[in-house]
């Protein structure tokens, strides 16, 4: 299935911005921060089609997948 | 000992007073609020005689704390009707207090044409007849008074915003680079341009300093406190090396984004004004990616803004106004945004208030969306020059939609709304309505919670929890406020144990007192009753905490959300 | 039967609905915020989809009784934010009742960008677009209408004020002599112009006419009852005569005559611009000393006035205005004020809310203190052209105060004072402060008992009796605006016995009923309840019942008074 | 004594406007009244320096009177 990757701040250095990818259907988004060699830890929020998601949710054909460092402002 | 400065402007006399005991575990936010309540009417008007402009630093602000160096504004505001409380950085907050002044209060009315300044000393203050500077942007107006009184001296000025008296006039505060940083909202610039101050110097020579009375607990505490600053992502690496911009893409990705005047959640050009483009940008400009707001603070979340040639454009440029005049007015250029806040700071005016205003102007077809060279030109030309559109553009988001009758306006209490939807993040629409600022990210910062994570995660699309959630934050807000600190120690307040017992251990070593937790969330709680207080006084009930018609009848995409909280279920806010 | 007439403008559909049994005893006033209390959200915006529009005749409208041609038109106000009701004469009221129309109601906003006309007849309102009178004023809509549809067609309509939403826009009802009287107050234009409707038409051919139940007890009465309002000195001779501006030097007398934006209470040429001067003008010039605003008025209190070449410049040219252009912007000169006089009516503003707001201007330093051309220029050259500062003070007074940062604004609940200074007529203070409308002389015209003896005496000067006397006038006056009458049968119904147990045999005749003189008592007192009840619900609470600051702190030559009520002695006025 | 008479509205009809008169001391004012002939009945408002006053009250040098028929407007 092909999905849609978004990285933002410390987590596009030496990676991408954004990028269509394909997984196995039934991929979990741990998986995909694995491969993208994201230690978990640095994770501060996954949105997974404009909502708040967890690592163990699993991908569907056609998901926005967005990873974001624990960043904050305001 | 601390003392008070009071200055009244009826008479030009100045005084100096010793603390009250009631004020004197008070700083900050605290202190202004409670000066306000007890001084000023709450019906009269706030750019007439009866109105105070109070400043005082936090209570740790001119120690070596880190992060403390914040100054509190306070007022009855001209924008809201309410009590204002307004806090920046800068280097005028340390002066205040190393002078050992608690608060400055000026009062009264001159009754004449005159126009005039004051000059803070540690012998008191001195109040002089101004001709020169009137009229003049703020930058001039700091570049004129280091070479009038030297490099070190502090400096709280207005602008010609400030001059004209209007409602979003903010006033500025040298920054250790001599930029400006700016007690923002409010319109606290027309109060001080209703007393006929254009600026205010502060010369520290010979300042007796700030004693902590147990030198050594403090030292300890001052270093686990700063650990926790840096430990914590958001302030150890997010902040310094984005900025508050990096909340352009996450907003945008959550659909809180509030674009086109608040018509949509998401912005098309977000990843042009982003923070991680700005980052770029300002690296390869060679710019400065990391800059503090006043001396001792660690998190650098400001920055230098450059152009193309490298030569300096802004600093201090922030979230919500790159949101504002970007996503909100559909502005795509970074440079051009960097110009109109660079202005706004020159005129000295709110660039929260101004950005969310010309979304309504835009709304309202004074000039396209996107045009972000007509931004530039509606601050140079018309509110600069306080033309007649300049003054309607000049009152704020609400002044245009009542001169233009533009029924979309997203004001609460008359202040415009700021870079978070209420629709798709809903605990900030708590905050919002029930802020006793009028609308107003900072009194009660519920993103936090409801998207970056930090402090645990109460879904931003739900009621559930919002409330509670924007209360307590707005509790222990108006008490951080009291300290000096910036707000941005919340964040790892929110996540690391060891941080806030070292806040509270800073404190209480600095005055040789013992305040528990439970003191700091009852002073908060004092804060914020005592200003609803004031403004219950003042006409502004219930009935006004509300958000506007348009956020219950439009829902906003992505999600399609709408604003449905009941009025019962707001006004739970206030049980406690 | 009557009954209800409903436009819905966001589909453009129409509807003929049968009286609710609740609404069946009322009229005019008592209609219009019974049905705004019921329909309208009070928290809504008041140019936004979710206000009403509301048109009704008084109970006695149509009926042969005397003076009894008031209409009534009431919404959520744009300028107070609360519930307004605003009655005027013109043709069109009885009209309406004749048709058998109870109410009109107009609800809904259109989406897009078109304008539309209504025009009603005993068969239904039919919705049209409107290209060819856009942007016209009122007087050009009124000759371009009769020629469309014939001389007899009545006409309610908005000028470019009311296009531009301003919110001191009215709306203005042709009169018999194809000139203008205005629902004046409150901002009524732009809610009519917020729903994209320029005009309404009646044709009230074929109209059922009005039944009287008793037709013989009510000749009776209503003789009784024309016989009182002949009888006395103020409607038989006094108000035909010198019209209502007989004031000017009455109140110049008295003190109470506010000059100079409110600084001081006599005007040093009110000779100049008195009604003595305008009537024997007036003669001198071949005018009309009297004229009624509606068939069947009997005290003509209305007038021609021409100018030097016996032209027509104005007609209803009221102290109001004369006082506002004239004394409170020290214009010395009575044509001027004509000149403006008939622009406002042109341009469909406010002549109470403009005058005032230009006394507000003038100290704001946009125009010298008695530049009665200035006023003329900027009423055409700015506000009929929708310049941003023609935006500014078409906003009324308080919007000038905002946007100029004064302090002496003139207003309650954002509405603009009129003609008699509360400081030195202190129960007319009384009525400003606690009126549902905002500043409203008519809601309780203390003038009459506090000045000219009517009705007894009350010391003007002295706090004692003040707030009986208002809420005593204030519930008959909500009862006599749901009549239909003209307020001036007041006067002889003060005085007169008779007066105004005819007034009420008329309605019992009318309708077949037995109200009492505590019936309609009652009636008041529902009514001024049920317009607070609306107006808390909107926001606006005790706080608000309040005079602007200045009062309270600036003594008014030459009795040197200042407004010296207590906060709790005001609120006693809702005692009842 | 002098005083200052104004008459307003029909009152100035054959009569003034404004007249300095002169009066023997302790005159009332119900005697200026009949002095020009002004039906008392017809009296609705008396002013002596800008505040109301009783027909019975005595004038003094350089007194401010002012007369109006019942008349009313608003």
């Amino acid at each position: 299935m092909q999905i849609t990757v978004k990285l933002f701040a410390t987590f596009r250095a030496g990676r991408f911005a954004v990028e269509p990818r394909t997984y196995p259907p039934g991929t979990p988004i741990v998986e995909v921060i694995r491969e993208l060699d994201i230690p978990e830890a640095q994770i501060g929020m996954i949105m997974l089609n404009n909502r708040h998601a967890e690592p163990e949710q699993e991908l569907h054909e056609g998901d926005n997948l967005s990873l974001f460092p624990l960043v904050g402002g305001g | 000992m601390d003392k008070i400065f009071r200055v009244n402007m009826s008479d030009l006399s100045t005084k100096i007073e010793a603390v009250p005991s009631a004020w004197a575990g008070l700083g900050g936010r605290g202190l202004t609020s409670t000066i306000v309540a007890a001084e000023v009417p709450p019906t009269c008007h706030p750019l007439g005689e009866n109105n105070k402009l109070v400043f005082a630093p936090g209570l740790l602000t001119g120690t070596p704390a880190a992060n403390s160096g914040r100054l509190s504004a306070g007022a009855k505001s001209p924008l809201t009707g309410g009590i204002k409380e307004s806090n920046a950085g800068g280097t005028a907050a340390q002066m205040l207090a190393r002078l050992g002044i608690k608060a400055l209060i000026i009062e009264g009315l001159p009754k004449g044409d005159a126009w005039y300044s004051l000059h803070v000393t540690k012998d008191g203050v001195t109040v002089q007849e101004e001709t020169e500077l009137l009229g003049k942007g703020n930058f001039a107006v700091i570049e004129a008074l280091e070479a009038r009184l030297g490099k070190k001296t502090g400096i709280l000025t207005i602008g010609q915003a400030g001059e004209l008296k209007m409602t979003a006039a903010n006033i500025s505060v040298k920054d250790p680079d001599s930029k400006i940083r700016s007690h923002g909202r409010g319109g606290l610039g027309a109060v001080m341009g209703s007393k006929r101050i254009k600026f205010i110097t502060i010369d520290d020579q010979g300042a007796p300093g700030v004693k902590v009375a147990e030198p050594e607990k403090f030292k300890t505490a001052a270093r686990t406190f700063a650990k926790a600053l840096l430990d914590h992502p958001v302030s150890g690496e997010g902040l310094p090396t984005f900025g508050t911009n990096v909340l352009v893409n996450i907003l945008n990705e959550a659909g809180g984004l509030p674009t086109r005047n608040f018509t949509y959640g998401q912005f098309e050009a977000h990843e042009k004004i982003s923070g991680e483009t700005m980052h770029d940008t300002i690296v390869e400009r060679g710019g400065k990616p990391k800059h503090g707001c006043h001396a001792g603070c660690i998190i650098q979340c400001s920055q230098v803004y450059p152009d193309k040639e490298g030569k300096y454009v802004t600093s201090g440029f922030e979230y919500e106004t790159i949101w504002g005049i970007g996503a909100d007015c559909c502005v795509d250029n970074l440079d051009d945004i960097a110009v109109a806040d660079n202005l706004m700071d020159d005129i000295g005016i709110d660039s929260i208030e101004t950005a969310v205003m010309f979304g309504v102007a835009m709304e309202a077809g004074i000039l396209p969306w996107g045009d972000g060279k007509g931004i530039i030109r509606l601050l140079k030309d018309e509110i600069a020059q306080g033309t007649p559109l300049g003054r309607i553009l000049g009152g704020g988001a609400g002044s245009v939609g009542r001169a233009f009758g533009v029924t979309r306006v997203p004001v609460v209490k008359n202040q415009g709304i700021p870079a978070y939807d209420p629709r798709s993040v809903k605990g900030i629409g708590i905050t919002y309505a029930t802020s006793t600022m009028g609308a107003d990210h900072t009194s009660g910062y519920t993103i936090a919670t409801n998207i970056l994570n930090v402090g645990g995660h109460v879904d931003p699309l739900k009621k559930e929890g919002q409330v509670e959630l924007s209360r307590n934050l707005q509790i222990a807000t108006a008490a951080v406020d009291s300290t000096g600190m910036c707000i941005f120690v919340a964040f790892p307040a929110l996540d690391i144990p060891e941080c806030l017992p070292a806040l509270i251990d800073m404190i209480n070593a600095r005055f040789g007192i013992n305040l528990t937790g439970d003191d700091v969330t009852e002073l908060g709680k004092y804060i914020l009753k005592t200003e609803r207080q004031f403004n219950i006084a003042a006409g502004i009930t219930n009935a006004h905490d509300r958000l506007p018609e348009f956020f219950t009848t439009e829902p906003v995409p992505p999600h399609n959300a709408v604003w449905d909280f009941t009025d019962e279920e707001i006004d739970e806010f206030w049980n406690f």
